[in-house]
């Protein structure tokens, strides 16, 4: 069953819903400004009644899976149980009816859940200050580099260069660039670790820093990440991490402790932030003492209780969003660290990674499993083995949707060839993975006996498997003027209809 | 322990099964010299607790009811439609991830699509992304689409733009290299002129010659755009600017001490590949059913790594729900009348104002729609005075320009009925 | 796809949630109270972590269908859209967070909203005053009742009948009868209104009231019952109206002009309080002068602006529910007022019965129409034509279920064969009309081409058609003890499994 | 206008289709000396502007803080899990009707049976029916059950009853000619012996013997107990009450000046085809998969009419959906921490209270849980004092029994934190 789009609804004269009235006579827009100001034709919104407005997003919602109603086994994702009273505490008054140009002293309760959500953030990573100010992941890898740049600067060092893994995600990379360094490519060796002697051979004056995830993003944890760090300070050059895994152990150890130097977190990742479909997150930053000078400004200060929000910071790099951050994910990511504690933080990572070793050993015997275990809070398998049944990684994913489970993650790290990339999270019974590893069970076997099933899947939900390569060219055809129809948006019939 | 769902049983169990005595077996792999045992942190409390220690930071904070506030500066009170909460709050939307899987995520993908073109038609321009984090980091990405674009590396931004936004493109163009102008002719080192209509004064500017001179000089025009403006303004598109680009918060979403917001980015169809983020387009089924997908996903970081548009992977979504909920509730004429009514509020508002002794129009020859530049004697006195009296006043812009010490922007929107205007005004005669 | 039970999720040793802890030590019930006031052994309800039980719940909801999603033509049930402002007007704190017990002077607001709640609903259906005490429609009409049996026990007459149409719903005589009346059927005539010839044959000195709800539950107005009302005061009776089917002409005729007495009204049909799948609803009932002594008690009185609750009403039948009503419900209702108007009231009554005819009008060629029209908010249509064909008004119901509708109302009222009742209220759109008649037209054909396929109906529903036969047999067995299976409740299995 | 979905070119139209020129048209059969043409009501707000004097009205209610509020007798302050409202505000279950159609309802369904499941446990009955409107309605269908069950027609309420569920049954019996009896011993004219457990005044009272006492008699003897001291109580089951009823609002309901709340009612098996209202059962369909239908229907008004056991329709499931999710969410130990901590706190400020020069315990032999009666010289002054520090202290009972002027129950539950209870005894002090 599908869904009409809310303009395919939209009939002409239906009412506009009662608002406000001006009660004050005098002027309005067409009175006194200059006509060629003015809009000539009403914006083209469609117009529905309140009834049929929510009943539209009310079934667009039920096409969608989410953590509420599927497990979401989307690798490097975290894809966590995300506590209901998280929303109760953002949508508080309090919070939600703040000003951000209110005066200090009266947002003092918000000053104070960031410095307190700053100080618990400080002591999951082991930095010595955390900007709360990125709005997600790679804004905050940006940030990061940006101050990595800025401390060289500081020191008339001209380093130009940042390393990334093969294996690395794709904002590393991207991040790298936009902050105008040139990306070198580290290759992994043959564990699925990055290779030292090849990091060896990278590493030079020119090297800014090294953007390392550990685990690493086939969920194995970098065993000679002391070492790692060595060289690469060695050299002068910075030690980054990136926080996506962090799930994988809270209370077990620290990427500070590790030797990086500027640490980005998700915490629409680790501390059930909800992801919203695709955000807001929030990714703060948190960095060593020498890279506290630079530091996006506001920072929050307190002085004998009172807070105030710092703005001299004569060496930041500036300011890398407007305000404070994404205060209301702050104020959710408060209320989790609350309610968990220091006890249930490490628990959970420990969990995290019990149910990541059950499920891989359960599924090992059906999926390839490229490197060797114990994994840490995720794993990274390959449907390589179905090769010869010409039944592809994509093919397990979409069987997985018609079991009523999300598909983890697939062709990522790039490393790995008809990459599976499972994280289970702590926060999914073993009954649950025990069925997710009896569905694997039952479609690696099906690759087998009738793989031409499998390139169908899925069949139970809204829409089949979309046809994007089609989909791509009448874009193109679109942006090359040969076809009227937008395809990226709704264009009424009259000019052209998707 | 809080959302922890197995059991010592379970765990004993899952053990056994992996063939493991303990967790400490599984983490093998880390450095003995690296192992904590916990964290300096307090012990995890119960909900009840952890919500009266919300509710007790929460308490620490004053609000000012929507009626008697009057500052804006980039983030405003409007009313809000009990059904943007609705559809926000519904998990199946909150709760799932950046629709990788189309099959399963018609539903955010089919709502972004429709974000996209109530974006599109309001700014009267071919294609909008599907979100970025703000109106800041969209001036950003914007001017960085230029750059790509035209290969020049210098942006002029015109006029009062928002000092934030202004803030926030330096530190962008630093990594790359583009300088930042502040006003001045465009020429053909231009890359953009960027502008904003209202700008921050609340003043409307001259987008049309913007967008002229721009282009005579091969530049783009970038217009930073408020969105309720354009029920009344006329659009980038109607103008030409190549890019148009805001701050959504208007759009239904609550202040929330700054954030989460959402940017929004709309362009013409020659700038659509250069453009970051995602992308929402229709596509069908072996059975011809339409669907939804992200699209022209070549130009992102996960295919493209460094060579990307942007580095954006996670946007704001969730806040692009609910402004596409709040422009559909609203409809052309909803949202006509919301800004006729701030408008028409805001001008009587203006009125009394500069009736008041030594208060006078900051730019008494411009135009504006519903927020304006005073001069105000004594300004910070008069602020704080309203605020004892629980009326949250006007912006002092001089914190930001140095030419603009004493003038204050005041704010009005259909929130802030006749009653409150008199408060307002009785207030700052007592 | 079904969801297990939360009983059958339990697993043992699932942690407690973290509640507030004692922190006075002191002595707890083991140590205070005598051994046999204690327990024995806990409570067998089951353990589960939160994430589980969120996600059991969501899934159940998935289950369900609801206006939110689907067109719910349900007769005589109302079921139009529920504004979703109205819950966020009852969760204000100052509304929610109300003890019954606080002292008057600080519920001024409260009762504020009670008393203007009661002027509204008499102006809408032209009484005296209303109770706002019943919590449902039935509740109402046994509280009406007892207020009329008082009313003739103070004028020492002795009444002993209440007099029932053979179309009225089941609480009508249900209610007379709790209330300490014999019930006397009055017949309808041939066009489905009340015989006027049967009503003046069972008229006596012994009848207390004519329950009459109007339109019928046929949908069709009384076209007499200026004349009814006459008939049955003359007999010294009183005449009630059960106001379910007050949807049909808010602002075009008052049941008080009608010359009734008393009169309920359901705060959850017209007035958009949500059903909750079964309640709360709320059943205010209206009375004409006469009856104003008899009213429950308190009563919400108002002077010079300050509100009071009135106890001492002497001749008050006394109590019907503890506190004041169903507040909540109240206060959704009041939300619904304002935001409609007069005007608004008006035009979705007008709606209502445009939409009715309408689409009587579209299905009139499939289904048998017993009654001619017009009719005013709803219609009762019959399977009777597809007789022969074996298909019954349960097999075109359950097959609508399939098409994403929600069944109408069937087997009710009892006097027409295989009834189906049409309620497709105002705030459903032309579209959705539209294509409700054609999957009826579709279906109808269907049991002249196919009967058998419709027997099978549904099958795209979680359950097939549920066999409530076999089930009632199971109950038998267990309430005989023949069983130990209770079918009424989950057992652990040790004690005998559903 | 709000709510409606009709356009003008709607409405035309299907006037056409009907044949008709107008409304009127069809509105024929009432005589025109009924018509009118419009009602005496304002016209309709916006949204914002009802919100607004809601909000208005809503700020004329003084609201006391859960941890500061002492005054139970019916309706208490609880620990309410944020789970419980994230469920039953699912448009889903709230905007369902009763399930008539099962295989589209099985969430309401399963939800409903798993409440019924949840009583049974708790009381340690057979059988639970699907809800009541609430504790009072509860007692009086309870006392309508024996009447036919035992054709007896009086019935005796033993002890302090909570005196508003006393006046609902005695309104209730007046309609069937039910005789309701405060105190005395059961006698063949007897059907039922009615007590509370904790009693109004918070006091325990012997269920066995009153129970013993009804059987000895032919009686039935109904138990109406509060659902959260069950953790702790002997539940009705155990000592062999034949009906168990109560008020569920402390399983996660707000106060809400009263309601909605739920009424519970749990029996003995014999007695379930007299038991009123809903009843949900196990069925499965031809494949053999379980389900759940509304059972035993025959009890029931739209079957039965005038022999029906009750003319129950509409009940309060969203309700009793609340309550399973509480009871769920705290399981049997968390439950029994509930009450643990409640009786600890209770006790300890007991302890406290009867320090007070003057104060004492209005029933030092009875035992309590976590609410009880002292008697408080100047009780009246005493209170208002209290709430004027913003406290809500205990209730005066006296209202209701003349023989306890002066005396004034107070409750303690697990939102009274210590030093909440250390501001009442300041207070007090003062
Ligand atoms: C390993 C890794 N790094 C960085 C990111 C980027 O984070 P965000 O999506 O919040 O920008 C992600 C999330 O997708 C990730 O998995
Ligand atoms: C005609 C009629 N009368 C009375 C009632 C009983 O109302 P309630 O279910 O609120 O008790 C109903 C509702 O089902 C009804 O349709």
């Amino acid at each position: 069953m599908t869904e009409p789009l809310s303009f395919e609804l939209s009939r002409p004269a239906v009412d506009p819903p009662r608002l406000p009235e001006a009660e004050v006579a005098g002027p309005g827009p067409a009175d006194l400004l200059p006509h060629d100001a003015l809009r000539s034709r009403p914006p083209g919104l469609p117009r529905l009644s309140e009834p049929e407005i929510m009943r539209h997003y009310s079934r667009l919602a039920s096409l969608n899976y989410s953590i509420s109603e599927n497990f979401y086994p989307l690798g490097s994702c975290t894809m966590k149980y995300n506590p209901v009273v998280n929303e109760t505490a953002a949508a508080l008054a309090g919070f939600a009816g703040l000003h951000p140009y209110q005066d200090e002293d009266s947002v003092q309760g918000a000053l104070e859940l960031m410095w307190r959500l700053e100080r618990a953030l400080c002591a999951v990573v082991g930095v010595e200050r955390v900007t709360l100010q990125p709005a997600a992941g790679a804004h905050g890898e940006w940030t990061a580099l940006r101050m990595i740049a800025a401390f060289h600067h500081s020191r008339n060092e001209n380093r130009t260069e940042v390393l990334v893994p093969d294996s690395a995600h794709g904002t590393n990379p991207a991040s790298a660039a936009l902050s105008g360094f040139q990306v070198v490519e580290v290759r992994s060796g043959p564990d699925g670790r990055i290779s030292l002697a090849d990091l060896e051979s990278k590493l030079s004056p020119r090297t800014a820093a090294l953007m390392l995830t550990n685990p690493n993003t086939l969920g194995l944890f970098e065993r000679e990440i002391l070492d790692i760090a060595e060289m690469v300070h060695a050299t002068g050059a910075m030690l980054y991490y990136d926080g996506a895994n962090l799930n994988a152990f809270m209370g077990i150890c620290r990427p500070g402790d590790m030797g990086f130097d500027a640490v980005h977190m998700n915490l629409h990742k680790t501390f059930t932030t909800p992801h919203g479909g695709g955000g807001p997150g929030a990714g703060p930053v948190g960095v060593k003492a020498e890279l506290v000078p630079f530091l996006p400004a506001p920072t929050v200060e307190r002085t004998n209780g009172h807070l105030t929000l710092d703005y001299k910071r004569p060496q930041s790099i500036g300011r890398v969003r407007t305000f404070y951050g994404n205060f209301g994910m702050l104020v959710r990511a408060y209320t989790y660290i609350l309610a968990m504690g220091g006890d249930g933080l490490s628990q959970a990572s420990q969990d995290a990674v019990l149910s990541a070793n059950y499920l891989r050993k359960l599924v090992e015997g059906d999926l390839e499993m490229p490197h060797e275990g114990p994994c840490m809070h995720e794993f990274v398998a390959s449907a390589h083995n179905l090769h010869d049944t010409g039944v592809r990684a994509l093919d397990v994913a979409k069987a997985l949707l018609d079991k009523h489970f999300y598909a983890p993650t697939v062709y990522f790290p790039l490393v790995v060839p008809e990459a599976i990339m499972v994280e289970p999270t702590e926060t999914e019974s073993k009954d649950t993975l025990d069925s997710f590893a009896r569905s694997v069970k039952e479609i690696v076997s099906r690759a087998r006996t009738d793989p031409a099933s499998l390139h169908a899947e899925p069949t139970n939900l809204p829409v089949g498997r979309l046809d994007e390569v089609t989909a791509a060219r009448r874009i193109n055809a679109y942006l090359q003027g040969t076809s009227e129809d937008p395809v990226l948006r709704w264009k009424a019939p009259s000019d052209g209809a998707s | 322990m809080p959302y922890l769902v197995h059991s010592p049983e379970d765990r004993a169990a899952m053990l056994e099964t992996i063939g493991v005595e303990s967790i400490d077996d599984l983490l093998v792999d880390i450095p003995q010299s690296l192992r904590l045992d916990g964290l300096q942190l307090p012990a995890g409390l119960s909900e009840f607790d952890t919500m009266a220690e919300l509710s007790t930071l929460a308490a620490r904070n004053r609000v000012f009811p929507d009626r008697l506030t009057l500052r804006g500066g980039g983030v405003y009170r409007r009313f809000i439609p009990a059904a943007v909460a609705a559809v926000t709050s519904k998990p199946e939307f909150y709760t799932a991830y950046t629709p990788y899987q189309a099959e399963a995520s018609q539903g955010t993908l089919q709502a972004i699509f429709e974000y996209q073109s109530l974006i599109a038609e309001l700014t009267g321009l071919d294609v909008s992304n599907a979100s970025l984090y703000d109106g800041a980091t969209a001036v950003a990405e914007a001017a960085m689409m230029a750059y790509v674009q035209t290969g020049r590396n210098e942006v002029i931004v015109s006029g009062y733009v928002h000092p934030e936004y202004v803030q926030v493109l330096r530190a962008f163009g630093e990594g790359r290299g583009i300088k930042v102008r502040k006003g001045g002719e465009p020429n053909k080192k231009t890359a953009a002129v960027i502008f904003q209509q209202p700008d921050f004064l609340g003043l409307l500017v001259d987008a049309r010659a913007l967008t002229q001179a721009a282009h005579d000089a091969g530049a783009l025009a970038i217009a930073c755009v408020d969105p309720i403006s354009l029920a009344v303004l006329a659009p980038p598109g109607e103008y030409g600017a190549d890019i148009a680009v805001g701050e959504g918060q208007q759009l239904g979403l609550t202040p929330s001490f700054g954030g989460p917001h959402v940017g929004f980015l709309a362009c013409k169809k020659e700038l659509v590949r250069k453009m970051p983020g995602r992308l929402v387009g229709v596509a069908h089924d072996a059975q011809g059913r339409r669907g939804f997908v992200l699209s022209l996903a070549a130009r992102e970081q996960h295919i493209r790594r460094e060579k990307a548009t942007s580095n954006i992977c996670t946007n704001h979504s969730l806040c692009a729900l609910g402004a596409a909920v709040y422009l559909t509730y609203m409809g052309p004429y909803g949202l006509k009348q919301v800004a006729d009514v701030s408008f028409r509020r805001a001008h009587a508002l203006a009125e009394r104002l500069k009736a008041l002794p030594g208060w006078e129009l900051a730019f008494p020859e411009k135009q504006f729609l519903n927020e304006f530049p005073m001069r105000v004697p004594k300004a910070p006195a008069v602020l704080r005075k309203l605020g004892r009296k629980g009326i949250l006043g006007g912006l002092e812009v001089g914190r930001w320009f140095r030419e603009l010490k004493g003038v204050v922007t005041f704010t009005c929107t259909e929130v802030n009925d006749a009653r409150a205007l008199d408060e307002l005004v009785e207030a700052l005669q007592s």
